[in-house]
């Protein structure tokens, strides 16, 4: 395995000044990742910097959600290198890398069914052995009141949108430095939507960086600071949200302006 | 105005019920045709359910080895059996060993300890090593594939326990800890069916309290019901399953050593049988579930005990005994026909 | 439910004339969760209706009693003036219905022709001793049969080449189309698509619903889709119906759920009618 | 020490737990008896060396674990650690075995074992040769790796073929003798395995033809596939004329003693079309398929055995055939209908249950008045009016094959095959396409029974006598290991599973004892490493490939090379 440790600096154009708040959290450098003998990412290189929200936008089977199973480990790159706060994760298993601080909410929810809400939330800390989590659960019922009322119901009883809810919760739980989200959106109301996404900017406001990946460009876009436009397992476009919402071509192809 | 819609009769769904139905009726008929009889007197009936008691905790114990991993890989381990078998070979070294030198009868309960730890820590050893060799490669590979494998497996465990130890019965040395009667007038029971009962339940217990409040349980249950979000909440899958397997083979480990209290005797066949009604008592409790797994041994250890004399005798049936597997199999099948998902099994696409 | 029967009664005379499809009080029950309740639906011949509602909202469950995988808890479903209450999902596929699914279910490791050629089981009628025979009727219909599949493939628009591939190996677009060709084979009279666009960029998107429209008018289909995007469901659809815990909130025209102020507020939100 | 040391380490003390495992249970004492190559190798004492060589060769591919270079110099080093490794781990069994008494244990654990593994030096020389003879071997196995592909590919298939050849010595010899081509045999064979002289010949011609397929294979295949279709199809049709002819007369080629062989081979692949309808077609696991077998033997037996207690008069084989398959349609019927609605692994614990149940009910005294309890039915008739004579019961079980071979293949590329198929891959969607499953899964269980009743038909009739015994799960599991080694699916595999599985281990005596050990050895290897078995179907291959799960396979779907056009440029 090759193991490229150079810091090579991306040459992309993606610190465009505004939307970069703070020193660099999480980097991904030619990431590849493979099904079987399928190319899913063909080298992936980002970057997110602590405070922000980043969005990658791109249509289905373009190495979205890949690129967040790469990132938080539940499928192993097989080159390329992932580092958080500078240190490399590419190589750990996917349980260590919660520990570190990153916490993935998967596409299509995936809340423990049969577990209660107050489990769900328990299972989000499992990462930090024996701590107190009152204070959390606390600060996710605040986020999500609904969730407080259904504290002991089954999991799996609940609508899409406050099994949403709970999945966010829950990987808060984890106190992550940085939220990996993948879909938030999926199956909601458009309603639902718009609540959704007001969360998680104020997710966002008390200090977690959110990695965003969203069917809903618009929304995302919205929400974001800065986002990327992957297609066939490569970034091609990288800019501020609002340079990429104004692109022409990114209007055409995902905003659905004709 | 309310909707009216013809009445459909399934023909497969009506064969079944009148099948199963039938033997059913069958059984209760045997079954009243023989207590008329009164040919066997109320202490052999006493006897009987004792016997099937203690067996059927044991068959518990090994059920419980199914059903968790089932719980959790969603595959049947075939193979559990000959982790029960290897415990219970194990054991008999080392039981042979002390009695050689006499420790046997000098120190009945430090040698039984060391007997009974023998056999939890090789069956615990055989399921671990099963699962690394065999099961983790396979992880995502279609359903069949490691039941297939896990059928290879135990018969590669099986016949290099014949290859290794021999092909020949073995008798187990016996403890004088357990030889004995309680009797209390109105009821008997023997005290090494009593240990087994007891020490069975123990177990039962102990393995409740620890899926339901320890953090390594709870680990498992969310490793059951989703292995990628588990990960994903910072849960070592890989470990969270070798331990599972840990302890299916800690449970089967005791159960050999309960078996052997009641049977006396080892062979590389013996797992064969007590696994396949172990998993057939975790079908019948609902597969998946603890209490179901107890719940169903004692139940199968019970009919096969009582079964063949009960419903059988009646009709003049020579030798009932020799059908007592027949009436275990096809509990098994009544069962999945009637209520596939056991008796306390969650609602589940069987 | 009073809301509901004005809503209902809205609807033109004319499409309660001839449907194809009718829905009567269908209500479907999973233990104390109540999936569906009091559902009355109708599907028009030669229409192109739509189902929406958020997740949750008893779309799929509905669907599924549809094509026969539910039975429902009490109700009728009456396709052509006959209930296929109780019947089997082929029982249905043979009275003409066939649906394709939001996750793409394809036999994945069969090659794309031999999808499509099982999609075709039901018109088909060799049995399975003249198959062992291999009876020269039997040759004959294999070669009609295959015949009429690459039709249906090119008609969806898969290319020819694909045709010895295994189903699991195409592209994700296409897996759309093949579901949708093996769903063709079988001469539906009813289409059912389960988000059809689900995964799709605009631009696919803009496809498929040209696409749908063809084949709607081409084999005289009727279709019934359920859609999440507001874009493709007012684009298309001649009625909609929109379900909301279980029950139908509103049904109508496409510009009367868009102002309707039950479905803005329950459903669309404010924003989507900014737009 | 250096990390690829240590790996060449490790796996040299996992192929020296599988050299102990092969010891101790028996396989090198048995195998002593006979020879490799006469004089100087035995069977027994091979097996540690192919041991040795293997995890050399393992060792030897560098670049897979570790970021060495994978330097020849080093490859070979890396395969020489491994192999002495086994050599040591055997040489300190020999101590142990030597000084320790442990065969109240180990059976196998005697001297005896010990001189074999020491080849009849002392401990101290023996060990050295252990050791170094392992680490040559290793560096042999590493080799593998540092020669060119060709190259191995035709060294390792000489060896595997050559080592065939001499363990199929009862068989060849005794088609030379029977050809009376004494000559031969005297020249290649020699106190049950190869003469020196024989081992260097079969070696160099097999050698010679692989290398010359491997350089020149392709020209040849690309030669046939230039014909024009229907010269294509006139050599098929050749093909397939001079393999029906060369069945023909295989008896006469054989000899009476193996045609036996040969007979049981042919009932099991009888047996493997069956079960592959209703597992490899249908995808239904069955492991209770032996009662079928068990069905259409006891129905034969009781209707045309004098000695059968109830029903007299007795019919010829050929009249009590229709009843046999009357029953097998019931009896799959009966075993088919309650597991309809089981999803795959339950119905595979059902079915052994039934199996099971079918044993002990013909065994049970209950039922003696019919099936002879444990005594059994004795004086079956054979199907023709000749002797009981193995060459004449093979054209019956010839003909059922190849009629059950057409008929499957023939099932395989119709309506029905693909329904299989389709209800194999995804049941509900299968139902939702206008696939009656109830059906198909009863006609896939009425037809596996109708093969395997017939082929339990055959079987009673062919060694004259029953006993509820010989219908064991171990029948089931032999079928389901043959179908899986020869490649589920596919009917050509089925018969090479026969061949290997059934028919290599008749011809060697000694393997009988550890045949199922290694049945259960070939299933775990099988699955982990090919699980679509020697000769897949195209089918199966790309269903059991799907290495990861259906989470997976719907991220895979995203990874499609050209999903949608580029719909931005940069």
């Amino acid at each position: 395995m090759t193991d490229t440790t150079a810091t090579t600096v991306d040459p992309r154009p993606d610190h465009t000044g505004a939307g970069h708040r703070g020193d660099t959290l999480l980097e991904l450098e030619d990431v590849h990742v493979f099904y079987g003998n399928i190319e899913a990412l063909k080298g992936i290189s980002l970057n997110v910097a602590r405070g922000e929200i980043v969005t990658l936008i791109g249509s289905n089977g373009a190495g979205k959600s890949t690129t967040l199973r790469a990132i938080s480990g539940t499928h192993r790159p097989r080159s390329g290198s992932i580092r958080l706060a500078g240190s490399a994760i590419h190589n750990l298993p996917p349980h260590e890398i919660v520990s570190k601080g990153i916490a993935h909410s998967p596409e299509g929810r995936k809340v423990f069914s049969r577990m209660s809400v107050f489990e769900n939330l328990q299972m989000g800390a499992f990462s930090r052995h024996g701590e107190r989590i009152d204070d959390d659960v606390a600060r996710v019922f605040d986020l999500f009141p609904r969730l407080r009322e259904r504290r002991s119901q089954k999991a799996g009883t609940m609508s899409g949108g406050e099994q949403q809810m709970l999945a966010m919760g829950r990987a808060l739980m984890a106190r992550p430095s940085i939220l990996l989200l993948d879909e938030p959106s999926m199956g909601l109301s458009p309603i639902l939507t718009e609540q959704i996404f007001k969360i998680i900017e104020e997710i966002n406001a008390q200090g977690t960086t959110v990695l965003l990946v969203e069917q809903n460009a618009l929304m995302a876009l919205n929400a974001a600071h800065r986002g990327y436009v992957i297609q066939t397992g490569r970034i091609i476009l990288a800019d501020t949200a609002a340079n990429l919402a104004a692109n022409e071509q990114v209007r055409q192809a995902y905003l659905g302006e004709i | 105005m309310p909707a009216r819609r013809p009445i459909r009769i399934d023909a497969i769904k009506l064969i079944l019920w009148t099948v199963g139905g039938g033997l059913i009726l069958l059984a209760l008929i045997g079954a009243v045709l023989t207590l008329g009889q009164g040919r066997i007197s109320p202490s052999s009936w006493q006897n009987l359910v004792v016997a099937g008691i203690a067996l059927g905790s044991v068959y518990a114990l090994i059920a419980l080895g199914y059903t968790l991993v089932y719980g959790i890989l969603f595959m049947i381990n075939f193979a559990h059996g000959e982790v029960f078998m290897w415990g219970a070979f194990s054991s008999w070294f080392m039981a042979a060993g002390l009695n050689e030198v006499g420790f046997m009868d000098s120190n009945p309960v430090f040698a039984f300890v060391l007997v009974l730890a023998t056999a939890m820590l090789i069956s615990m050893l055989v399921a671990v090593l099963l699962e690394r060799i065999a099961y983790r490669p396979l992880r995502n590979a279609p359903r069949l594939v490691p039941l297939i494998t896990a059928i290879g497996a135990s018969l590669f465990l099986q016949y290099t326990a014949r290859g290794f130890f021999g092909s020949g019965v073995r008798a187990f040395p016996g403890y004088n800890l357990f030889e004995g009667v309680i009797d209390l007038g109105f009821f008997r029971i023997d005290i090494d069916d009593m240990v087994v009962i007891l020490a069975a339940i123990g177990l039962m217990l102990a393995l409740y309290f620890f899926i339901n409040q320890t953090r390594t349980g709870r680990a498992m249950r969310a490793v059951s019901e989703d292995k990628d979000v588990a990960a994903m909440m910072g849960i070592n899958v890989d470990r969270i399953i070798v331990t599972t397997f840990a302890i299916g083979g800690l449970l089967a480990g005791s159960a050999a050593i309960l078996y052997t209290l009641i049977f006396n005797q080892v062979h590389f066949f013996m797992g064969f049988l007590p696994g396949i009604k172990a998993f057939t008592a975790a079908v019948l409790g609902g597969i998946g579930n603890i209490i179901g797994a107890a719940i169903g041994g004692l139940i199968l250890g019970i009919l096969e005990q009582v079964g063949p004399n009960l419903f059988l005798t009646g009709y003049n049936i020579p030798s009932p005994n020799q059908l007592q597997d027949v009436i275990a199999f096809s509990v098994l099948v009544l069962v999945l026909i009637f209520r596939p998902s056991g008796l306390l099994g969650r609602k589940e696409n069987v | 439910m009073t809301d509901t029967m004005t809503d209902t009664a809205a609807a033109p005379a004319a499409a309660e004339a001839d449907a194809i499809l009718r829905a009567d009080k269908v209500t479907m029950r999973f233990g104390g969760l109540v999936a569906n309740k009091d559902v009355d639906f109708i599907i028009p011949r030669g229409g192109i209706v739509s189902l929406i509602g958020p997740n949750g909202a008893g779309k799929t469950t509905f669907f599924n009693q549809l094509t026969g995988m539910l039975e429902p808890t009490s109700g009728d479903i009456r396709f052509e003036d006959q209930s296929i209450v109780g019947l089997t999902p082929h029982d249905i596929v043979e009275l003409g219905i066939a649906r394709t699914f939001q996750n793409i279910r394809l036999f994945g490791a069969m090659t794309v022709i031999a999808n499509v050629m099982t999609g075709a089981h039901t018109r088909m009628k060799a049995s399975w001793w003249a198959s062992l025979l291999k009876l020269p009727a039997v040759r004959e219909e294999e070669a009609a049969i295959r015949k009429r599949a690459r039709e249906l493939l090119r008609l969806v628009g898969l290319p020819r080449r694909y045709e010895e591939d295994w189903a699991k190996n195409l592209p994700y677009g296409d897996q759309r189309r093949l579901e949708l060709a093996r769903a063709l084979a079988s001469n539906p009279k009813l289409l059912l698509l389960d988000e059809p666009t689900a995964g799709m960029n605009p631009g696919e998107t803009a496809q498929m619903t040209a696409l749908v429209k063809r084949l709607r008018d081409e084999l005289d289909l009727t279709v019934l889709l359920i859609e999440h995007d507001m874009k493709v469901v007012m684009g298309i659809s001649e009625r909609i119906t929109v379900l909301d815990y279980g029950e139908v909130l509103a049904e109508g025209s496409p510009e009367q759920i868009r102002t309707n102020p039950r479905v803005v507020e329950a459903y669309l939100g404010k924003q989507a009618t900014q737009q | 020490m250096q990390p690829w040391m240590k790996r060449a380490a490790f796996l040299g003390l996992l192929g020296g737990f599988g050299a102990l495992h092969v010891s101790l249970v028996g396989m090198v004492g048995t195998f002593q008896a006979r020879d490799f190559i006469s004089g100087i190798v035995t069977v027994g004492s091979v097996l540690p060396m192919l041991i040795a060589i293997l995890v050399g060769w393992r060792a030897g591919i560098l670049q897979r674990d570790t970021d060495v270079a994978p330097t020849p110099s080093r490859a070979l080093a890396s395969g020489a650690v491994a192999g002495a490794v086994v050599g040591l781990v055997l040489a300190l069994l020999c101590v142990i075995i030597l000084n320790v008494d442990v065969d109240w244990i180990f059976v196998n654990a005697r001297p005896q074992l010990a001189e074999i593994l020491l080849f009849g030096q002392g401990i101290g020389v023996g060990s050295i040769i252990l050791i170094v003879g392992g680490a040559l071997l290793g560096a042999a196995g590493a080799a593998l790796n540092v020669v060119s592909g060709p190259v191995a590919r035709t060294v390792t298939i000489a060896a595997i073929v050559t080592l065939l050849v001499s363990l199929m010595e009862p068989f060849l010899g005794a088609v030379f003798r029977n050809l009376s081509l004494n000559v031969v045999d005297d020249f290649l064979y020699d106190r049950g395995g190869l003469t020196p002289i024989g081992f260097v010949l079969v070696y160099a011609l097999v050698a010679a033809g692989v290398y010359a397929w491997a350089t020149r294979g392709d020209r040849a295949r690309a030669r046939v596939e230039a014909m024009p279709p229907d010269r294509q199809r006139n050599l098929k049709l050749g093909a397939y004329g001079v393999i029906v002819v060369l069945l023909l007369l295989l008896p006469l080629i054989v000899g009476q003693r193996l045609s036996e062989v040969v007979g049981t081979v042919g009932i099991y692949v009888l047996l493997g079309l069956g079960l592959n309808i209703v597992v490899g077609f249908a995808g239904l696991l069955d492991l209770g398929y032996v009662a079928f077998y068990a069905v259409g033997a006891y129905v034969t037996a009781v209707l045309t055995s004098p000695a059968s207690p109830a029903f007299s008069p007795e019919l010829p084989f050929w009249g009590a055939l229709p009843f046999v398959i009357v029953a097998a349609a019931m009896v799959g019927l009966f075993v088919g209908a309650p597991v309809l609605r089981l999803r795959g692994d339950y119905l595979a614990i059902v079915t052994l249950g039934f199996g099971e149940i079918a044993r002990e009910i013909f065994k049970s005294q209950w039922a003696q008045p019919v099936t002879g309890g444990a005594q059994g039915i004795l004086s079956i008739p054979p199907p023709l009016p000749f002797d009981r004579d193995p060459q004449s019961i093979y054209y019956p079980i010839l003909f059922f094959c190849i009629l059950a071979a057409i008929g499957a293949s023939s099932l395989a590329a119709s309506r029905v095959g693909r329904a299989w198929n389709a209800m194999r891959e995804d049941e509900s969607v299968a139902e939702a396409t206008g696939v009656n499953t109830t059906y198909y899964k009863l006609l896939a269980f009425g037809l596996g029974a109708a093969f395997g009743c017939v082929s339990g038909a055959l079987f009673a009739a062919k060694i004259g006598v029953i006993f509820a015994d010989s219908f064991n799960i171990l029948v089931s599991i032999n079928a389901l290991a043959l179908i899986i080694l020869g490649g589920m699916g596919n009917i050509f595999g089925v018969v090479l599973g026969a061949l290997v599985l059934v028919g290599l281990p008749e011809f060697l005596r000694e393997f009988a004892e550890y045949r199922l050990l290694i049945y259960g050895a070939v299933l775990v290897i099988m699955m982990i490493l090919r699980p679509e078995g020697l000769l897949p179907s195209r089918v199966r291959r790309a269903e059991l490939h799907e290495d990861e799960g259906e989470d997976d396979a719907q991220y895979a779907a995203e990874a499609g090379e050209e999903t949608g056009k580029p719909v931005v440029t940069t």
